[in-house]
C-alpha cells in the first residue's frame, strides 16, 4: 500500500512530446512507473520513444488505454485547460507540474475538478513517489529510499532537501507528496495527512510548510485531533520579509495569520515536533518512533 | 504587479464603474493647469506602489491651482517607503458625505474571490476589520455563476439603507467583480467608495493588483509596468527571470526553488548571519539567470560574502556551475563565494567548478556555516 | 397529505408589493395559505395589508419568518435573479409565475437550483393548488374541490378547464401542479408524477400535456415502469401547424418526437387513457376508477 | 425573432469568427455594383426568413457582374413559401474544399446549450442526421463553465484531423457559443462552415435565431428585426402584444392561454370544423388587445366565424367583454361571433356582452359545436 498511487496507477502524460514532458515521462518510465499514453494535440498516432502510444485527447487515451492518472507538463497558459480536460476525461488523479498558471484559471478548475470527484496534486508541484514503486512528476527518484516515512511538502526542493536527509540516515520513505506553493491548489496538507494515516505503510509523517494562508494551522488542528502517528513538522520562512501587502483586503482576510511564528506555535501546540532546520527531521522523528 | 491609483481609476471607469475625474501630472506646472481646468480646489495624490501614502505627506488639499502646483513641488521626487514619486493625480476635491469600502481578493481558503465590503470605509479599514470585525461584510463568490445580482444588492444594503444606494453599490460590485476576472486581478479595491452630498455613490481611490502570471495573455495589462516605479534590482531580476527580494544583511543567498530559498535564510540566521536577499533562480536552469543573479547580489555593497545552495532537480548543477564560471569571466565577484551543489548532475557540476578553482560542498550546513563564519 | 405544498408551508412572496404579486398575495391569504412574508428591495419594513412584513431581500425574510416556499410575481428581466436569491437564502420550493424569462437566464439557473437542494416550479406557470388546504400561485380557487385525483399540466387556462369539468362532475382534486410552458422547467411531469404516486391521497392522476419537446413520452415510460395508479392524459395542439423551425438544429435534435399524433401514442403504448378532448377526462376516469 | 443570414454573418464577424467578405443590395444595380468590387465572380443569395432557398432558386452562381445584377433582378421580389424577398447577399464564389455543420441550440431534454458539428455539412444535414447519425457529434455544455478549450478542441478533430484547422474549428466554436449568450441566441448554426483552397476554416453562412424573450434587454439585436421580411398580420398580432400563427380554416380562434388556445382548435376539428389560426391573447386582459384580435380575425377574408373560449384566471372577463364590445364600436365584424366565457369575473364579462345584445355561452364543447356549426 501507498499514498494516491501505486502499481495500479495507468498514467497518461499531457505534454509528452514537450521538453519538459518528455524528460521526465522517460524518468518515470526508468523508475518503473507505467506510463501507458501520451497526449499531444495534433501528434495523434505517434509513439513516443517508439512505445508509448500518443494521442490528440485525454479521452481518447483514456478510451484507448485505460489511463487512471494523469501528469500534466504543458505551458502555463493552457494548463488549465489541461486539467479540466484530464478531469472531464474520467482520469481520477491529475498531477499538475506546470507553475506560472493564473490564480483565477484555478478558481474555475478547481470545482470541476471536485465535481467530477478527481483528485487534482498541484500546479505547481513536483509530483509525488512512492519509491520503489512509482513516481509521478518530477522528484528525482535516486534521491528517495523505501521505507515508512509519508512527506507531504508545499515546497519543491525543499522537499528533495528533506528526503535527501531522511534517505541518507537511513529513513526510508513510504509516499512523498509535493502539494504545490500555489495559493490554489487541489489537494492540502490535510487530504494528505488523512491519507498518511490511513496508510499501513507509513510510520510518521513529515509536513513541510511555508509563510502564507492558514493551510498548516488547519492542518495541525486535524493532526491533533485525527492523526495517531507521529509528525513532525518545518515551516520556511521565519526570516522572509513581510510578504507583498495584498492591499487592504489582504490584512482584512489574514491578518498575521500567515507568519512562520504564528505557523510553527499552531503546530507545536497541536503536538507536532517542529524542527528549526531541515537537518533536524531525522533526530525529531528518531525521538518520536 | 501593482497598478498606480490613475491607472486602477481608469480601468474602472472602462468598465463602467462611475469614478470622479482626475488627470496625472508629471510636473508642478502640469499639475497647475490641470487644477485650473477643474476649477482650483483639487486633490494632489502621490502615485507611488506603497500604502500610507496620506501619513507620509504624499497626499494634499489645494485651495487653488498655485497651491496645487506647490503640493505638486513638494511631492514629486519625494520618497514613500523607499520609492520615489514621478506622478501625482490631480483631482477635484469632492464634498464627500459617507466613506465605504469595497474590495475583492482571491483567497486561499474557500478557493473563491472573496468580495469584502464595510460601511466604514477609508484609510482606517484594516482597524475596522480587526476592532469591529462585524463591519465587514464577506462573500465568497462562487466563480461559476458569477457575482449574483441578489447577493450584490443584499451587500448594497449593507453598505447603504437607501434602495437607489443600495443598487448603485450592487451595480458597482458587480463591474469590480468583472474587472478582476477582465485585467486578471488577484486583488481589486475602492476604498473609499464614497456618496457626494447629491447621493451618488463614486469609486473615489482604486487599488488593483495584477497576478504576474496573467502578464502573459493580456499584453495591455503587462503595458501598464511603471519600471520606474519600481527598485531597479527587482527589475533586473524580474527581467532576468529571477525572484529577488532585498533584505537588510550581508549574506548574499541564491538558491533554487521558494521554499528552500526561504530554508537557507532562515539557516544562514540559525547560524548567525544575516541574509542580504531572496533569490529564486526558479525551476528552469538557465546559466544566463545564474549569470544575472550574481550580478544583482554582487552591485549591492553590503553583500560580504555569497551562498550557492543548489539541490538539483529540474535545475541542472552543470547549469549552474557554468552560470558561475561565466559570470566570473563578465565581471569581478569581489567577495568570497560558498557553493553547495547537490541533486541533478552534481558531478557534472562540481568537476566544471574545481575546473574553475572553486570548492563546491554536498551538506546544507555546512555551507552556511562556513558562509557565516 | 398532499404534493409538494400543505399546510406546513410558509410562504413569502417575491414581488409582493407589485400589480400581479399583491393581487395574488391577497387572494392566497384569502385562500388559507400562509402568507409569511414578501420581499420587494427597498420597500423593507413596510408591512402588506398591515400584516405581512415586506423585506429588502428573501435571506432575511427566511432569517425573520421561517418561510420555506417562495412565489415570485416579479418581471420578467429580474425573475431569474429572484430564484437564485430564493434558493440562495434557503427555500426549499419555489414558484415562479412569471412568465418571459430568456430561456438562456434558464440555462443558468436550474443547475444552481438543483446545487442548493431546491425544487423550482415553473417558471411561466399558474403555480399549484391543494384544494381546502393551500394554494401558492395564481390557479382560481374557486374552480377547485378537495378530492382523489392529480392533476399535472404544461399549460395555464387548459388546466383549469380540466379542473373545472373534474369539479363540476363530482371529482375533486388532491394537488394540481401547473408544471410551466417554457422549454425550460425545474419540475418536470415525472417529478409530479412520481409525487402523486407516492401520495396517499390521490387515487388517479391527469396529465396534460402539449406538442414540442420529449418530457410526455419520457413520462409514459415512467408511468409504465413506476405508476400503479391511473392515469388519463391529453396532449394538446393536434391541428396545431409544425412549429417556426428552428433551423436545422432542430430538426436534427428532436426529429418528429414534438407532434401530438407521437405523445398520444406514447401515452396510450403506457397503458395511459387518451382524451380525445377535455370533456372526456370524467368519463375516463370513471372507467379507471 | 429570426436574422437574415447577412446580419447574422455580421455578429459573428464582429465576435471573430472569420466569415468571407459579402454586402446587401436592395436593387439589381446596387448588386451589380457590389459583385464588380468583388471582381464579377459573385454568389447572390436571396435575405429571406426561410429555408430551401437554394431549390426554390433564391441562390444563384454569377460569373460577371452583368449576370449577378440579372440574378439579383430574379431574386429580388420573388415569393419563397409565402414571403417576399427585399434584399440579396452578394459575396465572391468561394473555392470550396469541405463543408462541415456547426450548431448551437439550446435543448429542452439536457436543459443546456448543445453543440453538434458533423464533418459532412451543408444543406443535406438533415438527411446525414437522419440517415447517420453517428456522422453528428454532440455536446451538452455545462453553462456554468461555458465551452471549454478541449471540448471544442475535441470536437474540432471531429471535423478535421490537421491540428491546425481542428483548431481553428475549435476557436470558432467557442465564439458561436460566446454568441449564443451575447445575442441572446436560442439557435446559431453556421452551415456550412467551409475550408477554401488553402486550408483556412471559415464561416460561409449562418442563421441566427433570437430568444424573443431577450429583445426587451437587447435593444441593439431588437433593432435588426426586418418588419418587411414578416407577413403583415402578425406583425399587427405581435405589436399588440399577441401571439398569432395564420392557418388554413375559416374558424377564427381566439383563446386565452397557449394550451387551451391549441385544446380549442384541436376540438373545432373534432367537431368538423377547420381554425383559421392560432391565438393567444395572453395571461393579462387589456380589452385593447382583444380589439386587435378582432381586427385581424376580421380583417381575413376567409374567416366565416369568430370563436372566443376565455376561462378567466388572471384574464378577467369583464376585460374581454368590454374588447368585444369597444371592436364593435370601432369596426364590423361581418361575421357571426361565438362566446365562451367563465372563470375570474365572469358574471361582470356576461353582463356587459348582454347589455351589447351578445350570448355568452359556459361551455368549451357548446361554444365550438355552435361555431362549426
Amino acid at each position: 500500500m501507498s499514498v494516491f498511487i501505486d502499481q495500479s496507477t495507468r498514467l497518461v502524460v499531457q505534454g509528452i512530446t514537450g521538453r519538459d514532458g518528455s524528460f521526465h515521462a522517460k524518468q518515470m518510465i526508468e523508475y518503473g512507473t507505467k506510463v501507458v499514453a501520451g497526449v499531444t494535440p495534433g501528434k495523434g498516432g505517434q509513439r513516443f520513444e517508439n512505445t508509448i502510444p500518443v494521442f490528440n485527447t485525454v479521452a481518447q487515451a483514456v478510451h484507448e488505454t485505460h489511463a487512471n492518472t494523469s501528469v500534466i507538463y504543458v505551458p502555463a497558459a493552457v494548463a488549465a485547460s489541461a486539467i479540466f480536460e484530464a478531469a472531464d476525461s474520467g482520469i481520477e488523479l491529475i498531477i499538475c507540474i506546470t507553475e506560472g498558471i493564473p490564480v483565477l484559471d484555478m478558481t474555475r478548475v478547481l470545482p470541476f475538478v471536485h465535481e467530477r470527484g478527481a483528485r487534482l496534486i498541484g500546479p505547481n508541484c513536483p509530483g509525488l513517489i512512492s519509491p520503489g514503486k512509482s513516481k509521478v512528476g518530477i522528484i528525482p527518484g535516486n534521491i528517495c529510499k523505501p521505507g515508512k516515512i509519508g512527506v507531504v511538502s508545499r515546497s519543491g526542493t525543499l522537499t528533495y532537501e528533506i528526503i535527501h536527509q531522511l534517505s541518507t540516515h537511513g529513513m526510508g520513505q513510504s509516499t512523498c507528496v509535493g502539494i504545490g506553493g500555489d495559493p490554489l491548489i487541489g489537494t492540502n496538507f490535510i487530504h494528505c495527512l488523512a491519507a498518511f494515516a490511513a496508510d499501513a505503510e507509513t510510520a510518521a509523517i513529515v509536513m513541510i510548510g511555508e509563510i502564507g494562508g492558514t493551510d498548516e494551522q488547519r492542518a495541525a488542528e486535524f493532526v491533533k485531533e485525527k492523526v495517531k502517528k507521529p509528525v513532525v513538522g518545518f515551516i520556511a520562512g521565519q526570516t522572509a520579509p513581510p510578504g507583498r501587502r495584498m492591499g487592504h483586503a489582504g490584512a482584512i482576510i489574514s491578518g498575521s495569520s500567515g507568519t512562520a511564528a504564528d505557523k510553527m506555535a499552531a503546530l507545536a501546540k497541536a503536538g507536532i515536533s517542529v524542527m528549526k532546520r531541515p537537518a533536524d527531521v531525522v533526530p525529531l522523528l528518531q525521538e518520536r518512533l | 504587479m501593482n497598478l498606480h491609483e490613475y491607472q486602477a481609476r481608469d480601468i474602472l471607469r472602462r468598465h463602467g464603474i462611475p469614478v470622479p475625474p482626475g488627470e496625472v501630472a508629471t510636473t508642478p506646472a502640469e499639475a497647475r493647469a490641470i487644477a485650473e481646468r477643474f476649477g482650483g480646489k483639487v486633490v494632489v495624490k502621490a502615485q507611488v506602489h506603497a500604502g500610507g501614502r496620506g501619513k507620509a505627506g504624499g497626499v494634499k488639499l489645494a485651495k487653488s491651482a498655485a497651491e496645487a502646483e506647490a503640493h505638486a513641488k513638494a511631492i514629486l521626487g519625494m520618497t514613500i517607503k523607499g520609492l520615489t514619486v514621478h506622478k501625482v493625480l490631480v483631482a477635484p476635491a469632492a464634498e464627500i458625505a459617507t466613506e465605504s469600502y469595497v474590495g475583492i481578493i482571491v483567497d486561499r481558503t474557500s478557493q473563491r474571490p472573496v468580495l469584502m465590503v464595510s460601511p466604514a470605509g477609508g484609510i482606517d479599514i484594516e482597524e475596522v476589520a480587526a476592532k469591529t470585525p462585524e463591519k465587514i461584510h464577506r462573500l465568497a463568490v462562487d466563480p461559476r455563476y458569477g457575482l449574483l445580482p441578489h447577493q450584490a444588492v443584499a451587500l448594497g444594503f449593507a453598505l447603504y439603507s437607501d434602495v437607489k444606494q443600495a443598487r448603485a453599490a450592487a451595480d458597482i460590485m458587480q463591474k469590480l467583480y468583472g474587472v478582476v476576472y477582465a485585467v486578471g486581478a488577484s486583488l481589486a479595491e475602492i476604498n473609499p467608495l464614497v456618496t457626494t452630498a447629491d447621493g451618488t455613490v463614486q469609486a473615489l481611490d482604486a487599488k488593483i493588483g495584477i497576478d504576474d502570471n496573467e502578464l502573459e495573455r493580456r499584453p495591455e495589462i503587462a503595458a501598464l509596468r511603471d519600471v520606474s516605479s519600481e527598485a531597479p534590482e527587482e527589475v533586473a531580476a524580474r527581467e532576468a527571470g529571477l525572484t529577488f527580494i532585498k533584505l537588510d544583511g550581508d549574506v548574499g543567498c541564491c538558491v533554487n526553488g521558494a521554499g528552500l530559498a526561504m530554508a537557507t535564510m532562515d539557516l544562514v540566521k540559525y547560524y548567525g548571519g544575516q541574509p542580504a536577499n531572496f533569490l529564486d533562480i526558479g525551476g528552469s536552469s538557465n546559466p544566463q539567470k545564474v549569470v544575472a543573479a550574481l550580478r544583482i547580489m554582487t552591485s549591492d555593497p553590503r553583500v560580504k560574502v555569497i551562498l550557492f545552495n543548489i539541490f538539483g532537480g529540474i535545475t541542472r548543477g552543470d547549469d549552474v556551475a557554468n552560470g558561475i564560471v561565466q559570470a566570473t569571466k563578465e565581471f569581478p565577484l569581489k567577495v568570497p563565494i560558498v557553493i553547495r551543489l547537490t541533486g541533478t548532475n552534481e558531478k557534472e557540476g562540481i568537476a566544471i567548478l574545481e575546473r574553475a578553482g572553486f570548492k563546491a560542498l554536498a551538506d546544507m550546513d555546512e555551507a552556511v556555516k562556513q558562509a557565516v563564519a
